[in-house]
């Protein structure tokens, strides 16, 4: 393995060093791994909090700013991160109006914010708990872990995010954000395994010609494996798998998003998107919004994730709102 | 139960959970989780995402540490002082279920300064109990839950039958030992194992494994209290 | 190799659907392999033109849009696209007060827009070329090829294109991209070779303990190989080759880029730049202005380039002018 | 000089550079260019940017394309296409250098349908003048320039010994040939080799290997005419 690091107990924490040096408009606590926005929280807004494992840069921290995120709190690579960081995090941005927590959907996530949501309430503030679960790759089920959270999480921060900033309530932004939730899928794919910086040698192996068909962002292999195919295969099958759990129609119009894993160049994503465009087009779904690039890596894993939202003229409008954060940015 | 030979030049007393006993009980997994880190990350590896080794290890050493700066407590409180330093320090899946699994057991063990068997069985079913409602896993999901449930009802029939602390605590690592490996044949419900669906059969779980470890330090150190 | 791609053939232009699907504010002639903004050219401005090889995306059509670059022309992959293209990309921006051509300084960029521009001024555009040449792996001279252009070319576009925009007649626009180019000085590093769609295997070998010092953008192996050693170590080395040859001064401004080379995550990419600012602030210079991402790659090599320019207040104010296209966003 | 023997059904010529011969020489180049494209990118892979044989096949297969659309032109017409061709399909340093090359080449021929060994040499000569005029490169700088410019010399000198056409491409190939051995030993000082500095001793230069193709194309198909 080889990684610009200067050790695996330390990556996370140098990582967050470099964050706080290049992004003035952030307030970062280095030592509890918590990410603010630097001006504080605003009387009366709703606060968003999200966290997770490191290794998804730029997620979360990427998406603090106007319009997104109050505050973000990385775990270690690919671990939740603890409740004293939520608490920390989560007191550190309330103004007030209520804090909503956005948890990506897997069973550590989910119990350290649960653990912390009981200490916040301790304290008096209201707080909200928003669960992410867009992966079509995995069967829904009481009886189960349910489904993971990936992409969707950047559309959910994002919109419910711009609701918070316009002066949206509690109630508001968490309907927002569920609709949000509810109405997008994913489906992700590895032409690689990653390597962790403890484990330093890949999660998984993969041949020379084998892919991973719907793989999650922490490096855990797929569900299957098959032979490698071109980009408007793959494009068909990934696509494939999110329309059949939910179908997007004639004259809907979609947010669409093509994520590189970390290890797959731009290039390659532009492909990509061009294969689920022409796919989506043929049955006449319009894209109306989107996103290309790395927002929700898995370390330095090859492959890309294909994420869609149906949109309403109103979840538009609140995409389209001003954003300003390290990784998206728009109109502000 | 005690154990009322003589002739040594320790102290001799009834075999309890004292202080020394649960220090010595967390200080045995320590040394476990240390010397198989890489054993468990591997198995994370093959069905989960390569950390639990790692997470452990963290948690671990934070808890020697926190214990180190804490002399004179009660069972209890070294069982609820790990179980909050595993809360803060591991994250992941392991580090709210361990870390509560420790708490509600020191929490069961009130301010007794020697726990009887009877008290630690009381203290291991909570602990399980926590486990299964934070969780939520049966028996059979393929997770910690199929090493602790077998070892503490082992830990109870040993118990019921007569035995001693260490008797009882051999039979529990036994069947946590049994459990860990019946999970090879599972295919998971739970965790992140449970994404590969059937692909996840075939695979030692993690967690399984460490609460193996778990129950293999409290033997040891009640093997240890009584030799 | 694995790739995102339906034929190594078609990368470039399946690549270029992908962009025209994404990007409604670009306006993309796929089979000429030129990129303009939708818009049209606006009569009076000055018009910028950068082309290069494909493979270093989001450069250069992703730097496509309100004040930065008119046109882009990809070529193949790491070569560079030929007179026709830059000729129909001028054609296409000209409005009137003359366009500058942005040359990354490799021989074959270098000839061809060379030809380009012999053939637009037969037409009556008048026509300047700007060499980008800042990376100090390369002894300066005569006699050679020179020093490449590599990430100082991002920093040209938008201090040259803010310029163009807010109305700066065509000698202010070339003086503006020259004077960046000239405080402006690169350094990369490899931790793995890229592999290009139609070699199809990693261009150069490096042990699973080595790394290429001082690598360009094309996968070319670099001037030196060493063992791996720690991000600060790599830092030090860069930024110490950076400094020997541009000398950075107690009170100095300086942007500074840390690049990612397309198969490093960013989680990696703020480690370094947590060093690189700290090897700054001791020597009392300060950061003005931070890039950290994938701005200038190389298909999937791991590894990544620092650049630094030092600032004078007018550059600054040229850099935080607003931007709008699909890679770099503000204010806009 | 000229092919004097009798006794075949194909019609006799003098020795020429004519249409057919010009289009035979780039239909070798094709050939060529296509069964070493992975040899040259190879080569290109160790000192370059590994796209040397993709690039000319690339520019090749567009040549062959343009010049079956194009029947009945000058031996001119023919290297001028090819040349204007390579120029607009190719990219990097070898489109503009080679298709400059053939274009100085094909200009130089003005309008002759039967270029004599003196109108093909001044041809040659005028293609390398391109290839120096654009790229600035001396023998020695491992270059395009290190083949073409022996090969020239060789090709005049043969011819003033009183070689054919045939004879002459020989001696131009064999010098070509040598040349491009000769690249192993040099270091680069132009084109992307150069970046490596001594580093790119010790490996062949792709460019003077795809003109020892060119040269070795000429020889077969002025071979090919006077058999
Ligand atoms: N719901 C659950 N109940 C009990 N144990 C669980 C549950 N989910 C996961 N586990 C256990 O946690 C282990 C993984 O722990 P760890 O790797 O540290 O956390 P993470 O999965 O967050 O990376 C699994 O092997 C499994 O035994
Ligand atoms: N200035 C120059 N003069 C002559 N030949 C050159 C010059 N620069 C490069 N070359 C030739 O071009 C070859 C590389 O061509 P190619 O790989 O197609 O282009 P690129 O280097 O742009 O990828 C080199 O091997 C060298 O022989
Ligand atoms: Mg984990
Ligand atoms: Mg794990
Ligand atoms: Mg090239
Ligand atoms: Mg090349």
């Amino acid at each position: 393995m080889k990684k610009l690091m200067n050790s695996a107990e330390d990556i996370v924490r140098d990582a967050l060093r470099g964050i706080a040096a290049a992004h003035p408009d952030l307030a970062v606590n280095v030592d509890e791994q918590v990410v603010t926005r630097a001006e504080g929280p605003r009387p009366g807004k709703v606060a968003l909090v999200s966290g997770g494992g490191a290794g998804h840069e730029p997620l979360h921290a990427g998406f603090v700013g106007l319009g997104m995120l109050d505050a973000a709190c990385p775990g270690e690579v690919f671990t939740s991160p603890v409740p004293d960081q939520m608490l920390t995090a989560t007191r550190a941005v309330d103004g007030g109006a209520g804090v909503v927590h956005i948890v990506k959907n897997y069973t550590g996530d989910v119990m350290n914010f649960q653990m912390a949501a009981e200490l916040v309430r301790d304290d008096g503030i209201t707080v909200e708990s928003v669960i992410v679960n867009d992966d079509v790759a995995i069967e829904d089920s009481l009886y189960t872990a349910g489904r993971r959270g990936t992409g969707a999480t950047v559309f959910v921060e994002k919109i419910a995010g711009a609701l918070a900033e316009e002066g949206g309530d509690l109630a508001a932004v968490v309907a927002a954000a569920r609709a949000v939730n509810e109405r997008s899928r994913s489906f992700g794919v590895a032409l690689t395994s990653g390597t962790t910086p403890a484990k330093g040698s890949p999660t998984f192996d993969l041949g020379d010609d084998e892919i991973e068909m719907g793989i999650g962002i922490h490096g855990e292999p797929g569900r299957a494996r098959r032979k490698m195919a071109s980009a408007a295969e793959i494009a068909e099958v990934a696509l494939g798998a999110i329309l059949e759990d939910y179908p997007l129609q004639r004259g809907d119009e979609a947010l669409v998003m093509v994520n590189g894993m970390g290890g797959t160049p731009l290039l390659e994503l532009y492909v990509v998107f061009a294969e689920v465009f022409a796919l989506l087009a043929g049955r006449g779904v319009r894209i109306a919004r989107t996103l290309v690039g790395n927002y929700v890596t898995s370390l330095d894993m090859a492959g890309c994730s294909i994420t869609t939202c149906q949109l309403t003229p109103e979840l538009t409008r609140l995409w389209d709102a001003p954003v300003r954060t390290a990784a998206l940015r728009w109109g502000a | 139960m005690g154990c009322l030979t003589q002739g040594r030049a320790l102290p001799l007393m009834d075999m309890v959970l004292d202080e020394h006993a649960a220090r010595r009980w967390v200080a045995a997994i320590v040394a476990a989780v240390e010397s198989h880190r890489d054993y468990l990350t591997q198995l994370d590896a093959a069905i989960g995402d390569a950390d639990h080794g790692v997470n452990l290890q963290r948690g671990f050493s934070a808890v020697a540490a926190a214990l180190a700066d804490k002399p004179g407590l009660t069972p209890g409180q070294v069982l609820l002082t790990t179980g909050t330093t595993l809360v803060s320090k591991v994250g992941g899946a392991s580090g709210p279920l361990y870390g509560t699994a420790f708490r509600e057991a020191g929490r069961a063990l009130g301010d007794t300064v020697a726990g009887t068997g009877e008290q630690l069985l009381a203290a291991l079913e909570a602990a399980l109990e926590g486990i299964r409602r934070l969780g939520s896993a049966s028996v059979g999901d393929k997770t910690i839950v199929d090493a602790f449930s077998p070892a503490v009802t082992a830990f109870a029939e040993a118990l019921g039958a007569g035995a001693d602390l260490a008797a009882a605590a051999a039979a529990a690592e036994s069947a946590a030992d049994d459990g860990m490996h019946a999970t090879v044949g599972l295919q998971a419900h739970k965790g992140r194992a449970s994404y590969l669906g059937p692909r996840s059969v075939g695979h030692q779980d993690p967690g399984a494994t460490s609460t193996a470890l778990i129950f293999g330090a409290l033997r040891q150190a009640l093997v240890e209290q009584s030799a």
